[in-house]
């Protein structure tokens, strides 16, 4: 732990400069914990206003009589496009297509460490950073050719529809999307993983080769149970950047009974013309938002954890 | 001792080389690289693949869908003429010099945001716990959530400004938004929202990481608060700068939803960066070609900057 | 959990597919129509399928006033899933249809006589070389005036008939303290309203030659220049919040009297409907002043795509009943514009419906319906849009002059041929 | 036949020789210890029998079967690691029977040896630990156990007690020793500690760069150094390694070391080796231990050829059961070695004697012995 000593303790003035300091300190720690909390505040008091008072009151003003109408009409009433059953049937899109695309992601990402920093061959380094390089391509700029490629794998998913009476899933909008976010993933868990692999002692894969693990069992028995922290630390950012994503879900996935929570709230919230009812616009955004908060501020103190453990290194 | 040599497990009997062995073993070394083929090959494919194929696409005349006959590299010359094109401006003009004034405070405000935050809240703070979170959360929400509240924040007529001319300051003006030389700033402040809190988290994970004793011997050595982080903590947290800056970079290259859910892409076009101006050529403007080359020179400019760096990273640690 | 969940979902679609070994009684339909009043309107045709037994497979992409969709449009073409028919404007529809990917509703649209109810100006985007290729839903048009009736009759206002009654106008409000004019400052909003400008100003023959001829002469003339310098004095008399505002919060301006007039196609009829507001008796319609008599126009199509078989049968009956009277007029009193046919009677349609009906026949018959260049029936997206980046950089000031503003148009029109 | 052989064993990396051709042979039930500085081969020595690294050239056998293609679980070895590598997610008992585990012995017998060897290493009551629960100590026994209940044909140690604090060193060495003396196994170790390779061996290697510098009992590579290398890295106090020149005196040869301001000491060879007659008149290295270069009285008694001279002493050193002097010869510090209650004070010129029986010398240009 740094907790480097608090100027107060060295200063000779006592307790009065050491009150000030603090005062300092916590108030410049609550005037941005305002900064970052005002957008969610905004949408969390319009949430729970009537129209009336949106347009004719301050966008900062609480509710003077908070309803909870825009919050239920958005949980199951909401239209996207002329489907009208709320946001709640959109959750489950996300959920199918989420679990698996970060449980994948994230144990190729840990495998290929694993390979990365414990089985090192000859050209590893070269592999790692043509990896990491990209996860820097723009998403837009592979919209197209992936669907070209997802369009194939498609098509053969008929003719194994036509021969053995299963598509396995070739074609599936759903398993496209999670095709898809795990390609664009490996490269984000791979680096996090072998950051965290490389400070992993070697020694520790050497004696249970000498005990007799094979690849697999090393990576079950020693590897994985010892990389909480890392999972976690990967587990939320994957989490967060595909149930966010939009683009590949409105191009891969926009019809209605697989089209995901960020779809269906862009077609709630982007509506073109009409009137706006912000109200419910607001609720249900704070719904498509609320499995990522979640997330965020409940595994938020074994975020930083895990980031110390080893992500953030090189 | 004697004792145990008496238990003598008796092993497997595995001991004897049986024929097939080598084969087995053979695959045995052929593991851990046979693992790693799948996501090297998709990696191979669908990234690099298609870079091949944007950079095919931006040599030849594709307009709504991509046409496969080479005509040169008139989608380059395009993008080179606009280069000089800065008054009036041209949209290639806007997005690159938005990159570099976007990218250089976003980035550079987001490092020095964080490590503020870091270093107050790493000073034995009382509510860290709500604190952290409250930092943290922006990463989780993307902007098609707060993108509206922002606009309306922004907005002089909605938001801050308004707020503030209720509250009786009412010569108080924050309106750029609305102004195509400020527009850009907006884009900034909401990047930094959304960004500083992880880069928080990111130094304070390095603070905690440093060894107390250092520090220790710094204050014995008579170094002031200020010294000591001058000149003992942030340099140990270079690697942290580092990562920081990567996914910083990696960030600012892909904001786009960010450009379009704050402003429409502003006044005139004033706040796009180059991913809405790929976008737009792509997708909305039918000149694939152009959009292309735009996306492949975006592509060569992350690649000289992060090149160098990662080259510099790997290597430095061979075994 | 994740092996049950890819089997789960291999199932779903084998048993999707199963169900297909016939005629597919289902129509897949891409469109951006996701606000109220359109969506209302929309479904009405959903039950006009399903009375026939057709199911609706909603695909609906919000965003950029279509960009989104067309972005997963051009997605689910490249992966070879077409839809069976997807909202589409102007020049992307023969974009598409030049790309081989359209279908052929020739015999349909011969049975049902679209080829004679359906304006010329419109067949030029719904037929591709002498087949049909799309279903034109509803005819647009953008040079209208909106005005809060309230605030016209305090000012003491008329119908302005000249450009420069239209500015007196303007100036009154202004003395009255109101916003004079509501604009959205989004490009799109504001070429929208030069569209209008070019014609008030130039004429019908020289909006057409400029704007849908893309004539070099026409666009650097000095009425060209003037045109601009129109729209500047128009510019001064909008409030210092109207850079980046939606096109609805402009209307709300002016349905709450804020503001006394918006510049804005007929889709605005559709909020004051929504806000329960009657033509005549709380606001006004009136064509933009010197443009009586010419519709610049835009439409809503559904193009047609080329379909396996098996979802031929569903697709032409989408297309039969988009281009049925009934539902011509029942979708178009909804959303504000007027039907695609000219032989819908006009019985269910309030006052100002029913003068774009008989404006837009009129128009058809007299030559002066024109294509509005600033929403994609002028000329192909890219001139279009390069269009939209000078009138708003002229606009925000990034272009200074009209005589700057004249010279990158040509040039940047030139740019996108 | 020995029971560990080690022939011709080369390892490269790319380009770089990191064994150069090894030879060693260990007999069954021996001790062999590999040391040399870091860096010089050893642990990759270890880790090539290990089966944990290829090896490139040559072929390493046990108990007469080449192990060289082997996994190393196939090689019925044991290791026991400088960090001691014990698996953070597991109890001890689990770490102790992981091994077994993975050969699918069943879980009573698993629970006997893991009992057997608990009492034996005295850490019973530590089972239901983990790792990060333990002291040092403790931790380098459970990492002994668990090599221990393999009962393997070859132990494997890797610098076990570098990590351990001086005094638990001595205690787990002497275990270790023990272990040894009471188990018979044979044990192959890694040190870079010369103590711990004296006090432990059967064989010592001594190595450098890749190479075997020598190979012996510790008795022969304490007494009878073939280089000067060996001759430094071993013994502490290290060995005083003096230029000096070959003179004759008529009789037999003479070594000559220059003094500062002094006249230079020459020291009667009585029995010097045959090799040195090529060196006279030339440079060489002459070699002798702190403990044979003492104060006279405290001289071995019947050492055959004792020399004395006086020296200029610089500095003293009490270190409780001896006391050091060091004094300047051929323009080099030299250390003696002398009983604790010598009276000698620094700044004085004192007589000290030479056991030149114990001398060694040295060709300061191949650096060999001369013998």
């Amino acid at each position: 732990m740094s907790a480097v000593a608090t100027p107060a303790r060295q200063s000779t003035g006592g307790i009065s400069a050491r009150t000030v300091n603090r005062i300092v300190i916590y108030g410049l720690l609550a005037l941005f914990a305002l900064f970052y909390l005002m957008p969610l505040f905004v949408m969390l008091v319009t949430s729970f206003k009537t129209m009336d008072e949106i347009q004719n009151g301050n966008m900062l003003a609480l509710p003077q009589e908070p309803t909870f109408a825009p919050w239920i009409r958005a949980w199951s009433e909401v239209c996207s496009g002329l489907t009208c059953v709320g946001m709640k049937g959109y959750f489950w899109n996300s959920i199918k297509m989420v679990v698996p695309a970060v449980i994948i992601s994230t144990l190729l990402g840990a495998l290929n460490g694993y390979v990365l920093t414990k089985w090192r061959f000859r050209g590893a380094t070269l592999v790692f950073g043509l990896m990491l390089f990209a996860c820097f391509i723009p998403f837009q700029s592979v919209l197209l050719p992936m669907a070209t490629i997802l369009g194939s794998l498609g098509r053969f998913g008929v003719k194994l529809q036509n021969a053995t009476g299963l598509t396995f899933g070739f074609g599936n909008p759903t398993v496209n999307l999670v095709f898809v976010h795990v390609v664009y993933g490996i490269g984000f868990t791979t680096l996090f993983f072998r950051n965290y692999y490389e400070a992993f002692p070697n020694e520790l894969v050497k004696a249970a080769q000498i005990d007799g693990a094979s690849f697999f069992q090393i990576f079950r028995r020693i590897m994985l149970p010892n990389s909480l922290p890392i999972i976690v630390v990967t587990v939320i950012y994957q989490f967060t950047n595909i149930w966010n994503d939009f683009l590949f879900a409105s191009a891969y996935a926009g019809s209605g009974d697989v089209m995901p929570m960020t779809v269906a709230l862009n077609n709630v919230v982007n509506t073109s013309t009409g009137v706006v009812e912000y109200n419910v616009n607001m609720a249900a955004a704070m719904i498509a938002a609320l499995p990522t908060l979640l997330v965020y501020v409940l595994a938020g103190r074994y975020f930083v954890r895990g980031l110390m453990a080893g992500a953030v290194k090189g | 001792m004697s004792t145990v040599a008496e238990t003598s497990i008796t092993l497997t009997p595995e001991h004897d080389a049986r024929p097939g062995a080598t084969v087995r073993s053979r695959l045995q070394d052929a593991l851990p690289k046979l693992v790693l083929a799948p996501s090297f090959a998709a990696t191979i494919v669908f990234v690099y693949g298609f870079i091949l194929w944007t950079i095919y696409l931006s040599f030849t005349n594709s307009k709504t869908f991509p046409s496969y006959a080479i005509t040169g590299p008139r989608a380059y010359q395009r993008l080179w003429r606009w280069t000089f094109e800065s008054d009036p401006p041209s949209s290639w003009y806007t997005s690159i010099t938005n990159m570099g004034i976007f990218g250089f405070l976003y980035i550079s405000i987001c490092l020095a945001l964080g490590l503020f935050l870091a270093i107050l809240l790493d000073q034995k703070i009382r509510g860290e716990g709500v604190l952290r979170p409250i930092y943290l959360y922006p990463m989780a929400l993307s902007f098609i959530v707060t993108g509206v509240a922002w606009k309306w924040f922004l907005d002089p007529g909605l938001g801050l400004e308004q707020t503030l001319h209720q509250w009786g300051w009412t010569s108080f003006h924050f309106d750029w938004i609305k102004n195509k030389d400020f527009v850009i700033y907006t884009v900034v402040i909401a990047g930094v929202w959304q960004a500083s809190g992880f880069i928080m988290a990111m130094f304070l994970a390095g603070l905690r990481g440093i060894d107390g004793e250092i520090l220790k011997a710094a204050q014995i050595d008579g170094a002031t608060t200020f010294q000591l982080y001058r000149r003992i903590v942030i340099p140990l947290l270079r690697p942290i700068f580092l990562s920081a800056l990567i996914v910083l970079a990696h960030l600012a290259i892909k904001s786009y939803d960010l450009v379009v859910a704050l402003t429409s892409g502003g006044p005139g076009g004033s706040a796009w960066l180059p991913s809405n101006f790929m976008y737009e050529y792509t997708f909305k403007r039918n000149e694939m070609a152009v959009g292309s080359a735009s996306a492949v020179i975006m592509l060569m400019t992350i690649t000289a900057i992060i090149v160098p760096y990662l080259y510099s990273e790997l290597r430095e640690k061979p075994r | 959990m994740l092996r049950k969940l890819l089997i789960g979902t291999a199932l779903a679609s084998g048993v999707a597919f199963a169900a297909h070994a016939e005629d597919v009684k289902e129509v897949q339909m891409l469109h951006w129509w996701t606000s109220g009043g359109e969506a209302a309107a929309l479904n009405v045709l959903k039950q006009d399928l399903a009375k026939e037994g057709f199911a609706w497979k909603d695909v609906p992409v919000a965003g950029g006033g279509g960009d989104a969709a067309m972005t997963a449009l051009k997605a689910m073409v490249a992966a070879g899933n077409y839809p069976t028919a997807s909202q589409m404007l102007g020049y992307t529809v023969l974009d598409y249809a030049a790309a081989g990917v359209m279908g052929d509703l020739t015999e349909t649209a011969i049975k049902e006589g679209w080829d004679k109810s359906v304006p010329a100006a419109l067949q030029k985007f719904s037929v591709y070389d002498g087949k049909w290729v799309a279903a034109p839903v509803n005819v647009h048009s953008v040079n209208w005036l909106w005005i809060n009736k309230a605030v016209m009759d305090k000012i003491g206002g008329t119908e302005p008939k000249t450009f420069d009654d239209f500015i007196a106008l303007l100036d009154k409000a202004k003395a009255a303290g109101v916003i004079p004019l509501a604009l959205g400052g989004q490009n799109w909003q504001e070429a929208t309203m030069f569209d209008s400008v070019v014609l008030s100003t130039g004429g019908p023959e020289f909006y057409k030659k400029a704007f849908n001829d893309l004539d070099e002469e026409s666009l650097k003339s000095d009425t060209m220049k003037k045109s601009f310098d129109n729209l500047a004095k128009l510019v001064t008399y909008v409030d210092p919040n109207f850079s980046g505002r939606d096109w609805n919060l402009a209307t709300a301006m002016v349905i709450k009297g804020d503001a006394l007039v918006q510049v804005m196609g007929d889709w605005a009829k559709g909020e004051f409907n929504a806000a329960k507001k009657v033509p005549g008796t709380d606001f006004l319609c009136y064509r933009f002043p010197g443009t009586d008599g010419s519709v610049v126009y835009n439409s809503d199509m559904f193009g047609m795509f080329n379909v396996p078989e098996d979802r031929k049968a569903a697709q032409i009956a989408l297309a039969t009943a988009t281009l049925s009277k009934s539902f011509q007029s029942a979708f178009n009193v909804v959303k504000g514009s007027v039907p695609a046919r000219t032989d819908v009677p006009d019985t269910d349609f309030d006052a100002c419906g029913k003068k774009g009906m008989a404006d837009l026949k009129a128009a058809n018959e007299g030559g002066t319906l024109f294509g509005s260049l600033a929403q994609g029936y002028g000329a192909p997206p890219a001139v279009a849009n390069a269009y939209k980046d000078v009138v708003s950089k002229f606009v925000h000031g990034q272009i200074k002059t009209s005589d700057e503003a004249v010279t990158q148009l040509v040039s940047a029109i030139e740019d996108a041929k | 036949m020995a029971f560990l052989e080690i022939d011709g064993l080369k390892k490269r990396f790319g380009a770089v020789e990191i064994l150069k051709g090894i030879d060693l042979d260990l007999e069954k039930g021996g001790f062999l210890v590999l040391v040399g500085p870091s860096g010089c081969g050893k642990s990759t020595l270890l880790n090539t029998i290990a089966g944990l690294e290829t090896i490139t050239e040559g072929e390493i056998r046990v108990d007469g079967r080449t192990i060289n293609d082997l996994h190393p679980s196939k090689r019925d070895i044991a290791m026991v690691f400088q960090s001691y590598a014990l698996y953070p997610n597991m109890t001890v008992a689990g770490n102790i029977a992981f091994g077994m585990e993975m050969r699918g012995v069943p879980a009573g017998e698993r629970q006997k040896a893991i009992d057997k060897v608990a009492k034996v290493l005295q850490i019973g009551h530590l089972l239901k630990r983990k790792p990060s629960q333990l002291s040092g100590g403790q931790r380098q026994r459970v990492a002994m156990g668990r090599a221990l209940v393999r009962d393997p044909k070859l132990f494997l140690f890797d610098e076990p007690l570098s990590n351990l604090d001086a005094k638990l060193r001595v205690d787990m060495r002497i275990e270790i020793k023990r272990l040894h003396a009471t188990t018979g196994t044979t044990i192959v170790y890694v040190t870079h500690d010369q103590i711990e390779a004296m006090t432990l061996a059967t064989k010592i290697a001594v190595m450098r760069d890749g190479e075997v510098q020598q190979f012996g009992t510790p008795a022969e590579i304490y007494n009878n150094p073939v280089n000067l290398f060996v001759a430094d890295f071993m013994g502490s106090p290290a060995m005083n390694l003096i230029p000096a020149t070959i003179g004759s005196n008529g009789s037999g040869f003479s070594v000559v070391m220059e003094r500062e301001a002094r006249q230079p000491i020459s020291l009667p060879l009585g029995n010097a080796p045959a090799g040195l007659s090529a060196f006279q008149g030339k440079p060489i290295i002459f070699g002798v231990r702190p403990e044979a270069l003492t104060d006279p009285e405290g001289a071995e008694r019947n050492a055959s050829n004792i020399a004395r001279a006086d020296c200029h002493i610089e500095v003293i050193e009490p270190a409780g059961s001896d006391t050091f002097a060091v004094t300047n010869l051929g323009g080099k510090a030299v250390v003696a070695r002398l009983r604790a209650d010598a009276k000698i004070q620094p700044g004085t010129v004192t007589p000290l004697a030479f056991n030149l029986t114990k001398a060694v010398f040295f060709d300061p240009a191949t650096e060999k012995r001369i013998v």
